[in-house]
């Protein structure tokens, strides 16, 4: 599979991951979003974000427990609570920021 | 109640299986209730659908089986260890969603390590 | 807390009985098993049983026997069966496997 | 998920190259997220998993040692690491994470036997 941006190719795995998440721009992140029909808001950059930078850093992405307490040291108690993120990526936030943010899938038994 | 939980890390070719089954009988026979037996690392493979091992040696994956169908213990496979050995529930073939992995195992994730540990009163590694 | 210590391979190989013998304590149990059973005659194992005792030490009869180990060995170290090792693993409080 | 909490150590016996001492992380992290108390032993080759500088990049292999400087979102502090194994292969306590206790043999064997349920890789 593949997305197709400003004339340039970018391939995707069978679940809709890129496959090199280093070809990742912003641009991509809406178009990563459409196939599981969610319109990104704000709030939801705020977190596609976080975890894109979270994986630089630290080259895994978060589990959700590590997540929310990341979370919480950076953007405080209301938006750390895997309520509001699950509100966000209804499918789980580890499946679906990842995706967005042009992460590999994460394991299937993480 | 004494209950046990066991991790295979070893590849059903090896002897150390076998041995990891036999303490399996031992506990059962003593009245050890297993609560499961979680496979991992190379100890995945036993759970493939297409060993061909000769007659005249020791049928791992008949053992499991026998050890599933007849003591209902449950054995499950690392979803993640398996995926990278060619193992999956997933697999695709003339665009049929089929598996590779017997049927009486559960394709499970680390976190049911988790649950074996903190359910069981000990856990032994093998 | 007394600690189980599965040992299954040799220390011709690797150094698995070195490190399990560095954390043994006092009140725990070592059972040779598999490979293990190739260290009754390996010279670590036994300065640790001069040092300590054999009351501690047992090995999985049928694993020797498939070796060639158990006549070769001291006869003051336990020889036990699966059974024991299941009724060992209850008696003590965790277990760690050596492989 | 049952209420029961243990107390899990990992024994790490495997060089950062070894397929094993990344099992051992995910296994580790998995844990961690289910909230048991964990524990991490560096023992033997284990002990290089903790040494700066190495750059497994430079041999095709994902960096996983970066992820060890997440163990702080994990709750994960107790690192111990043994104090001979280090010294045998003439290594300093020089290590590319924080918050690693090295201990003596003795007090490493004592801390170990803390947990109910220790796992080695």
């Amino acid at each position: 599979m593949a997305i197709e941006l400003n004339n340039t190719t970018y391939e995707t795995d069978k679940h809709g991951y890129l496959i090199d998440y280093t070809v990742w721009s912003e641009e991509l992140a809406p178009l990563l979003a459409e196939t599981d029909n969610i319109e990104l808001t704000e709030a939801h950059w705020e977190i596609i974000t976080f975890v894109r930078e979270f994986y630089i850093t630290y080259n895994t992405s978060p589990a959700i427990r590590a997540l929310t307490k990341a979370l919480k040291e950076k953007f405080g108690e209301s938006k750390a609570s895997s309520r509001y993120l699950f509100k966000l990526f209804p499918d789980g936030p580890a499946k679906q920021a990842t995706k967005y943010a042009g992460l590999p899938k994460p394991a299937r038994c993480l | 109640m004494k209950t046990l939980s066991i991790v295979v890390t070893t590849p059903p070719y090896s002897p150390l299986t076998i041995t990891a089954i036999n303490y399996i009988k031992s506990a059962i026979a003593l009245g050890v209730s297993i609560n499961g037996v979680f496979f991992y690392q190379d100890g995945v493979i036993n759970a493939s659908e297409h060993h061909t091992i000769p007659n005249d040696e020791y049928q791992v994956l008949t053992e499991w089986k026998a050890l599933n169908k007849n003591h209902n213990i449950p054995l499950h496979v690392c979803v993640s260890a398996s995926e990278k050995r060619g193992l999956s529930d997933e697999i695709t073939i003339n665009a049929q969603q089929t598996t590779n992995i017997n049927e009486c195992f559960t394709v499970s994730g680390l976190g049911e390590l988790v649950e074996l540990s903190t359910s069981s009163k000990r856990v032994v590694q093998f | 807390m007394k600690v189980l210590h599965l040992l299954r391979t040799s220390a011709y190989n690797t150094p698995d009985l070195s490190e399990c013998l560095a954390t043994f304590q006092p009140n725990d149990q070592l059972v040779l098993l598999d490979d293990g059973c190739y260290n009754l005659t390996h010279v670590l194992l036994n300065e640790f049983i001069e040092n300590n005792g054999a009351q501690c030490v047992s090995f999985i009869k049928d694993h020797a026997t498939a070796r060639a180990m158990e006549t070769n060995s001291k006869s003051n170290v336990n020889a036990i069966n699966l059974d024991t090792l299941v009724n060992l693993t209850f008696e003590c409080d965790s277990v760690i496997t050596w492989q | 998920m049952n209420n029961n909490t243990k107390h899990i150590a990992i024994l790490n016996a495997s060089a950062a190259t070894a397929p094993s001492a990344k099992d051992a992380l995910d296994t580790t992290l998995i844990y961690a997220s289910f909230e048991q108390p964990i524990s991490l032993f560096y023992q033997g080759e284990g002990v290089r998993q903790l040494v700066n500088n190495q750059d497994l990049t430079t041999i095709h292999v994902k960096d996983f040692l970066k992820t060890m400087s997440a163990f702080s979102f994990y709750d994960i502090e107790n690192i111990y690491v043994c104090e001979n194994s280090l010294k045998s292969r003439l290594l300093a306590a020089n290590f590319h994470i924080e918050n690693v206790q090295v201990l003596t043999p003795h007090e490493f064997a004592n801390k170990l036997h803390e947990h109910q349920v220790i796992l080695r890789f």
